[in-house]
C-alpha cells in the first residue's frame, strides 16, 4: 500500500471555557475532540460516525484547520498541514474541500450560483477570464445534476437537494483529492438523500477521490463508505471495514448504535435484539475517567472500565478501545 | 447572585468617578468661568470668590475636593449662595422622580395593553390602529406634544391646569406628555415579542394541553414577550432623564432637570458635577435592576 | 472538456435570470403603499425645504430672518400662508429654513455615526477575542451613561464661536460632532453582532476552506450581508437624531438666532402658542409629519429586508 | 359506532397565502383503534403533520382553513365541536407530542408547574396533588431522581430527557389518543431507540391509540401496526405494517423504499427523481405522475382508490395490472 493521503494522529481539539468575573479568564475546556488518529488512503471513502457532540464535525474542520488543533498531527500527502502558512495553506486548499450540512447556510445569498461556483476558480488561478470561469461553472453543474442555465440565479431560488449540489460543484470546481463531507444529506428529504449519496458514491468512482464521510446515518454511512470510524465523546472507539462495524461489531457502542438504527423491514425489526442504552451522553467538559463510556455500558466490568483508559487496539484485524474486545464472554459476541 | 448585585455595585464607584471626571475636565478646558458674566465684581472680590471655590488651585486639587464633597454632601452650590448640591438636589429630585415614576407607569399599562392587542389581532382594525397611534406617538416630539395638549385640555377645554406642579390634577398633563412616547415604544416592543412568541412551539404546546386562550397568553406568553420590554427599561430610564428636561420646562416643573440644565448655563460648576454623577448612579442602579429583572424573567439566563 | 460537455455553452440568452435579495426585497418594499407614500412625501419635504427658500424669496420676497416689525405677529394670510413672528418674519419660510437646518443636521449626525459605529462594529467582531471583548466593554460603558446630560454639558459650555470651521456656524459643528459621536454606540453594537454571526456561517467557512483571502473575506462574504441591518437602522437613526437636535435647540443649547431649526421654531412657538397658535402649529406639525414618515419608511424598509418577515 | 377511538373522514385543510390556496390536506381518511399505532409517513410538505394539527384543531386559522371532511373522536365530529369543549377533550383524552423537545416546553416555568397545570385543569386536582402526580409520571417514564428534578427548569435537561417531559405530560391524563408529530426526529439513534420503547410500551399497557407522523420508514416498520404514506396531501397508499413494506402497490412507497439506505444490505440506492412537487401550482391529476416511472396517459385524472379501507392505493397503474392480474389484498 503507498502512503496513505491523509494521515491524522492523536488529534486533539479543545474548546476553552471562560468564567465570569471583570476580566475573563479561562476555567476549563471542552475536549470536543481527544486524541484521534486515522489515515484515509486515496480513492477510499471513511466514514466517521457519531452522535451529536461526539467531535467528528469537530475532526473534520480541524483536519481542514478551519479550527486550530489543540495538539496533533494531520499530515496531506506528506505535508504537515499544521506547519503551514499563508500562501502554502491556501495552495493546500485546493486539494481538501469541504460539503456542509445546511444547504442554506453553506451558500451566500447574495451571490449568483455561478459566482459561488467559480469562487475557487478564481481564487486559485485554475481559470482566468469571468467567461470561461462561468463555462467551467456550468459544466461543473451539469456534472452535478444541475440545469446549466440556471448560473445566474441565486441560491434561494433553488430547493434544499439543488443547494446541496451546488455545494458540491463548488467543492469540486478546484479538483481537490479529498472532501469532507459533513453531514451532506441529513438536512435532506428522505427521497433526495438517495440522489446524493449517488451523486457523491459517481464522483468518487469517475475522479477517483477520497472523502471523509461525516454522518450520524449508519445507514447511510454503510451504503458508502469502505471503512468506518465510530466515535463516542471525542475519542474513536471501534474502525474497521463497513462489514466489520456494521454486521460484525466489536464495541458495545457500536453494537448499541448498530442495533439501534431503525431498519425499514417490519420482519426484522420484530425480530432483531436490541441494545437500548440507559441514560444520557455526559458532558464533554468533564467526561468520565477511565473508559468513556463506562457510565453507560452494558458490559462494564467493576474497576477497570472506570480506572483505566482503553487503547484502541488491534481485534481481529479491526480497531477497538474496549478492555474486553476479545472477551467473547464479556461482550457477548460469538 | 448576592456577589453579582455586590460587584456590580462596586463597579459603580469607579464609573461615576471617572464620568464625574470627564465632566470636570470638559468644563475646565470650556473657556471662561462661573464668575465671568458678572462683571459687576470688582477683582478682589471675585479672586476672593475663587478662592472661596477653591477655582484659583490646580484642576486636581479642585476635582479632590469636589469628589469629597459630593460624598459626605457637603459641596456648596456655586451659584446659590448658602446651599449645598445636596440640599438642591433633595428639595427638587423628588418631583422629577413623580414625573417619571408616573409616566413610566403609564407607559408600562398603555404600552403592554395595546402590545397584546395588536399582537393577538394582528392584521385586524385593531392591530393597524393600535400601531398607528404608536407610531405617531414616536414621531410627536414631546415638546410639540406638550404645548398641544395644554392648548387643547387646559386652555380649550379647561380640563387640567395648564403647568405647575401642585396636586395630581397638575400631574395628568405633564406624565402623559412624558410617557406616551415610551408608551408607544412599549407596545411595538410587545406586539413584536408576543407575535414571536405566539408562534413558538412552547405556545402549541401549551393550546394542545386544553388551557383556555387567556391562560395561554398570560400564563405562558407574556413572559417571554416581555424580555425585549424589559431590556428597553433601563435605556429608557437614560432617556426619561432628560425627557424630564423638557417637561420640567414646558410645564414649568420644579424639578431637578430643568435646574440642571440652567446649572450648565450657568456655569455651577458644583452643581453640574453633582447632578451627573447623582443621575449617573441612578441610572447604573436602574440597569443592574434590569438585569436582575432579567433572571426573574427568563430562568436560563445566569448572572456572572 | 470532453465532447459531451458542449452542448453545455448555452447560449447568453438562454441563460435564466436570477432575482436577487436586493431586488425580492425592492419588490416586497413596493407592495407595502403606507411606506412608499412615506418615501414621496419625504421627498416633498425635502425638496419644500431644499427649493422652497428660494421661491418663497422670488414669490413672496419672504426670507427666514427679513424681518417687517411693523407687521408684527399675523394670522396665515395670501402674503405669509403660515402668518409672521412677533418680530414680522415670514413663518413658511423660517420653518423651510429650519427644516433645511434639522434635516442636514441629522443627515450629517447619521453619517458620522454610520462611519465610525460601523468600523468600529466590524472592526470589534472581525478581530474578536480581546480586542473585541475590550471594544464592547467600551460601548457598554458609554452605553450606562446618561450621555445626553453630558452633551447638555457640552453644548452649554462651548462658545460656539471657538468651534466653527469656515463659514459654517459653530453651534452647527458642535451639533453634528454631539450627535454624531452619541448615536453611533448602537450601530457599532448591531454590526458587531452581525458580523460575529456571519463569521459563523457556513458559507464564510467555506469560502476560508477555498483559501479566500481575508480582505476578500470580509468585503465580499461579510459585509453585504451586514447591509440590511444597517440600512434598516440608520433609517430609524435619522428621525432619532432629529429628536435630539430640536431637544437641544428647544432647551436654547443649540441653534442660535437669526438661524432656525424646528427644535427653536416649536420652542419660539409654545411661549406665544395661546396668542399665535400658527407660531406652533406649523413648525410643530411639519417637524411631526416628517418624523412619522421616516419612522414609516424605516418600518417599512425592515418589514422590506428581514426575511423573516417576507415569509409570512 | 365503532370501535375506532379516532376516525377521519376525507379531512381537507387548506391555506390561503398569497401565493394562491395551498391544500396541504386535501381528502385524507384513516382510522385508529384501541392500542393501536398508525404511521402516517411523508417528506416535509406532504401533509403529514397538518393532519395531526388539524386532529386538535391547532392549524392557525386565519391562514388556514377546514374546507371539509370529519374528524370522528369516538363517534364525535372535533371539526364542529364548540372550542370550549374542545378544550376539555385537548390534554386531556387527545394528548400531543411534537418534534422538538428542546422548543416545545416553556423555557419559563418548572417542569412541575408544566405538567401539573395539565392536572389541575382536567382533573380539578389541587397544586400539592398535582405536584405528586408529576413525580409519579416522571418516574413511570423513566427520568431519575424525579422528585428533585421535577422542579427544575427545561434548560436543566438534556434533549431525550425533555422528550419523556414531554411524554409524560401527554400522559398525564392517560389520554385515549396520543397524536406524536416526528417524536424522535430531533434525537440521536440511541434516544430516539428509548423514547420508541417507551411509546410503544404505553400504548400496549395503556390501549392508547397512537397517530405516529414520521418521515422514517424505519421507525414506522419498527413500532407501527399499521402506515398511510401521504404524498403532496392525499393517502396514496395504507396497509398493515408488514404487507405495505414487503408488497408496496404505489410506486411512490417503492420508490421511498429503493432509495433508503439500509443496514443490513448493501444494495443500489435507486432515488425517486425529481422534486416534491409546488403545492400552490399542483392541478388535476395524481401529484407523483411528472417522477413517477410508470406514469401513463390516465395519470392525467386525479387517480381513485384502488383496494380496501385497510390495504390499497390510490394509483391508476394498480387498476390497469388488476385488469391482467388477481388483485392481491390483505
Amino acid at each position: 500500500m503507498s502512503a496513505p493521503l491523509l494521515q491524522v494522529r492523536d488529534l486533539q481539539v479543545h474548546f476553552p471555557v471562560f468564567g465570569g468575573g471583570l476580566l475573563p479568564r479561562q476555567t476549563g475546556a471542552v475536549r470536543a475532540v481527544d486524541g484521534v488518529s486515522l489515515t484515509v488512503q486515496r480513492g477510499e471513502i471513511l466514514g466517521l460516525v457519531g452522535e451529536s457532540g461526539c467531535g467528528k464535525s469537530t475532526t473534520g474542520r480541524a483536519i481542514l484547520r478551519l479550527l486550530e488543533p489543540t495538539a496533533g498531527q494531520v499530515v496531506f500527502d506528506g505535508e504537515d498541514v499544521g506547519a503551514l502558512q499563508g500562501e502554502s495553506l491556501r495552495k493546500l486548499r485546493r486539494r481538501m474541500q469541504i460539503i456542509f450540512q445546511d444547504p442554506y447556510a453553506s451558500l451566500n445569498p447574495r451571490l449568483t450560483v455561478g459566482d459561488i461556483i467559480a469562487e475557487p476558480l478564481a481564487t486559485h488561478g485554475l481559470v482566468s477570464g469571468r467567461d470561461a470561469q462561468r463555462r467551467r461553472a456550468q459544466e461543473l453543474m451539469h456534472q452535478c445534476g444541475l440545469d446549466p442555465k440556471f448560473v445566474r440565479r441565486y441560491p434561494h431560488e433553488f430547493s434544499g437537494g439543488q443547494r446541496q449540489r451546488i455545494g458540491i460543484a463548488r467543492a469540486l470546481a478546484s479538483d481537490p483529492d479529498l472532501i469532507v463531507c459533513d453531514e451532506p444529506i441529513s438536512a435532506l428529504d428522505v427521497s433526495i438523500q438517495a440522489q446524493i449519496l449517488n451523486l457523491l458514491q459517481q464522483l468518487a468512482k469517475d475522479r477517483g477521490l477520497s472523502y471523509l464521510f461525516i454522518a450520524h446515518d449508519l445507514a447511510a454511512v454503510r451504503h458508502l463508505c469502505d471503512r468506518i470510524a465510530v466515535m463516542y465523546l471525542g475519542r474513536i472507539v471501534e474502525l474497521g471495514t463497513y462489514a466489520q462495524i456494521c454486521d460484525d461489531p466489536r464495541h458495545p457502542y457500536t453494537r448499541a448504535l448498530v442495533s439501534a438504527a431503525p431498519v425499514p423491514d417490519p420482519e426484522i425489526e420484530r425480530t432483531r435484539r436490541r441494545v437500548v442504552l440507559q441514560g444520557e451522553v455526559p458532558s464533554p467538559l468533564s467526561p468520565p475517567p477511565g473508559c468513556r463510556f463506562h457510565t453507560r455500558c452494558p458490559v462494564r466490568q467493576a474497576s477497570r472500565c472506570h480506572d483505566e483508559v482503553p487503547a484502541l487496539r488491534e481485534v481481529d484485524d479491526r480497531q477497538v478501545a474496549c478492555h474486553w474486545a476479545h472477551d467473547p464472554d464479556v461482550t457477548g459476541t460469538g | 447572585m448576592t456577589t453579582f448585585v455586590a460587584k456590580r455595585l462596586l463597579q459603580i464607584v469607579p464609573l461615576v468617578v471617572l464620568l464625574a471626571l470627564v465632566t470636570f475636565l470638559l468644563l475646565q478646558l470650556a473657556p471662561g468661568g462661573p464668575f465671568d458674566a458678572e462683571r459687576s465684581f470688582p477683582p478682589e472680590i471675585q479672586r476672593q470668590l475663587e478662592a472661596r471655590f477653591q477655582l484659583d488651585q490646580p484642576w486636581y486639587v479642585q476635582f479632590g475636593s469636589y469628589m469629597a464633597g459630593l460624598a459626605d454632601g457637603t459641596l456648596p452650590s456655586l451659584k446659590r449662595p448658602g446651599l449645598t448640591v445636596g440640599e438642591l438636589i433633595g428639595s427638587s429630585f423628588p418631583v422629577s422622580l413623580l414625573l417619571g415614576s408616573l409616566a413610566m407607569a403609564f407607559a408600562l399599562a398603555l404600552g403592554i395593553t395595546s402590545g397584546i392587542i395588536g399582537a393577538l389581532r394582528q392584521n385586524t382594525i385593531w392591530d393597524w390602529s393600535t400601531m398607528s397611534v404608536a407610531l405617531v406617538g414616536i414621531s410627536v416630539p414631546n415638546f410639540v406634544l406638550g404645548p398641544l395638549l395644554v392648548l387643547c385640555f387646559a386652555l380649550g377645554l379647561g380640563w387640567f391646569p395648564p403647568a405647575r406642579w401642585d396636586g395630581p390634577a397638575t400631574w395628568v398633563l405633564p406624565a402623559i406628555t412624558l410617557g406616551l412616547a415610551y408608551a408607544a415604544y412599549i407596545a411595538r416592543l410587545t406586539r413584536a415579542g408576543m407575535l414571536e412568541v405566539i408562534r413558538a412551539d412552547f405556545v402549541r404546546t401549551a393550546r394542545a394541553k386544553g388551557l383556555a386562550e387567556h391562560v395561554v397568553v398570560l400564563r405562558h406568553a407574556l413572559r417571554g414577550a416581555l424580555a425585549p420590554v424589559v431590556t428597553f427599561l433601563g435605556p429608557a430610564t437614560a432617556q426619561i432623564i432628560t425627557g424630564t428636561v423638557v417637561i420640567e420646562k414646558v410645564f414649568q416643573v420644579p424639578g431637578l432637570g430643568y435646574y440642571f440644565v440652567q446649572s450648565a448655563l450657568d456655569r455651577d460648576y458644583s452643581m453640574v458635577l453633582g447632578v451627573v454623577c447623582f443621575y449617573s448612579v441612578i441610572l447604573m442602579v436602574m440597569n443592574l435592576l434590569v438585569d436582575v429583572a432579567y433572571t426573574w424573567l427568563d430562568p436560563r439566563v445566569k448572572l456572572a | 472538456m470532453s465532447a459531451a460537455d458542449t452542448h453545455l455553452v448555452v447560449d447568453e440568452r438562454e441563460l435564466v435570470a436570477g432575482t436577487s435579495l436586493w431586488q425580492d426585497a425592492w419588490r416586497r418594499w413596493r407592495r407595502n403603499r403606507v411606506s412608499v407614500v412615506s418615501a414621496v412625501v419625504l421627498v416633498a419635504v425635502m425638496v419644500f425645504c431644499s427649493v422652497g427658500p428660494l421661491a418663497a424669496e422670488l414669490l413672496l420676497g419672504a426670507t427666514y430672518d427679513g424681518q417687517d416689525i411693523s407687521l408684527g405677529a399675523s394670522a396665515p394670510s395670501w402674503a405669509h400662508p403660515m402668518g409672521t413672528d412677533v418680530l414680522g418674519r415670514d413663518v413658511m419660510a423660517r420653518t423651510m429654513h429650519g427644516g433645511r437646518v434639522s434635516l442636514m443636521v441629522a443627515l450629517v449626525a447619521t453619517a458620522v455615526s454610520l462611519l465610525v459605529g460601523v468600523t468600529y462594529g466590524a472592526v470589534s467582531g472581525f478581530v474578536g477575542g480581546r480586542v473585541d471583548a475590550a471594544m464592547m466593554r467600551f460601548v457598554d460603558l458609554l452605553l450606562s451613561t446618561p450621555y445626553l446630560l453630558l452633551v447638555i454639558v457640552l453644548m452649554a459650555v462651548i462658545p460656539p464661536s471657538s468651534v466653527s470651521i469656515g463659514g459654517l456656524d459653530g453651534s452647527f459643528v458642535l451639533m453634528f460632532a454631539a450627535l454624531g459621536l452619541v448615536s453611533w454606540l448602537v450601530l457599532a453594537r448591531i454590526v458587531r453582532g452581525q458580523v460575529l454571526s456571519l463569521k459563523q456561517q457556513e458559507y464564510v467557512e467555506a469560502a476560508r476552506a477555498i483559501g479566500v483571502p481575508q480582505a476578500t473575506i470580509l468585503f465580499r462574504h461579510i459585509v453585504p450581508n451586514t447591509l440590511g441591518p444597517v440600512i434598516v437602522y440608520s433609517t430609524l437613526t435619522i428621525p432619532s437624531v432629529m429628536l435630539s437636535e430640536a431637544f437641544l435647540s428647544f432647551l436654547g443649547l443649540g441653534i442660535r438666532e437669526p438661524q432656525a431649526s424646528w427644535g427653536t421654531l416649536v420652542s419660539d412657538g409654545a411661549n406665544a402658542m395661546v396668542v399665535y397658535p400658527w407660531l406652533l402649529l406649523a413648525p410643530g406639525l411639519t417637524m411631526t409629519l416628517t418624523l412619522f414618515c421616516l419612522n414609516f419608511l424605516g418600518d417599512g424598509l425592515r418589514d422590506a429586508l428581514d426575511p423573516r418577515q417576507g415569509e409570512t | 359506532m365503532s370501535d375506532h377511538v379516532l376516525q377521519v373522514e376525507d379531512l381537507q385543510t387548506h391555506f390561503h397565502t398569497e401565493h394562491g390556496v395551498v391544500k396541504a390536506v386535501d381528502g385524507v381518511s384513516f382510522e385508529v383503534g384501541r392500542g393501536e399505532i398508525m404511521g402516517l409517513v411523508g417528506e416535509s410538505g406532504s401533509g403529514k403533520s397538518v393532519t395531526n394539527l388539524s386532529i386538535l384543531r391547532l392549524v392557525p386559522t386565519p391562514p388556514g382553513r377546514f374546507a371539509g371532511g370529519r374528524i370522528l373522536f369516538q363517534g364525535e365530529d372535533l371539526l364542529t365541536l364548540p372550542e370550549a369543549r374542545l378544550r376539555t377533550y385537548r390534554g386531556n383524552r387527545i394528548a400531543m407530542i411534537f418534534q422538538d423537545p428542546m422548543t416545545s416546553l416553556n423555557p419559563y416555568l418548572r417542569v412541575s408547574r408544566q405538567i401539573g397545570e395539565v392536572l389541575e385543569l382536567h382533573k380539578g386536582i389541587d397544586r400539592a396533588q398535582a405536584h405528586r402526580r408529576s413525580i409519579e409520571l416522571l418516574e413511570m417514564v423513566g427520568i431519575p431522581d424525579p422528585a428533585r428534578r421535577v422542579d427544575q427548569y427545561p434548560h436543566e435537561f438534556s434533549g431525550g430527557m425533555r422528550q419523556r417531559v414531554v411524554i409524560a405530560m401527554a400522559l398525564a391524563c392517560e389520554p385515549e389518543l396520543l397524536l406524536a408529530d416526528e417524536p424522535t426526529t430531533a434525537l440521536d439513534v440511541t434516544i430516539q431507540a428509548q423514547i420508541l420503547e417507551l411509546i410503544q410500551g404505553l400504548a400496549k399497557e395503556l390501549g392508547t391509540a397512537v397517530v405516529l407522523v414520521t418521515h422514517d420508514l424505519g421507525v414506522v416498520a419498527g413500532v407501527a401496526d399499521k402506515v398511510a404514506v401521504m404524498y403532496a396531501g392525499r393517502i396514496v397508499e395504507r396497509g398493515p405494517v408488514g404487507a405495505l413494506f414487503s408488497r408496496p402497490m404505489h410506486p411512490y412507497t417503492r420508490g421511498l423504499l429503493a432509495s433508503v439506505p439500509r443496514l443490513d444490505t448493501r444494495g443500489r440506492l435507486v432515488p425517486v427523481r425529481g422534486m416534491p412537487p409546488d403545492l400552490t401550482t399542483l392541478g388535476e391529476g395524481c401529484a407523483f405522475r411528472d417522477r413517477c416511472p410508470e406514469a401513463f396517459d390516465r395519470c392525467g385524472q386525479t387517480p381513485l382508490w384502488y383496494g380496501t379501507r385497510q390495504r390499497g392505493a390510490a394509483c391508476w397503474a394498480q387498476q390497469r395490472s388488476a385488469l391482467t392480474m388477481p388483485a392481491e389484498l390483505d
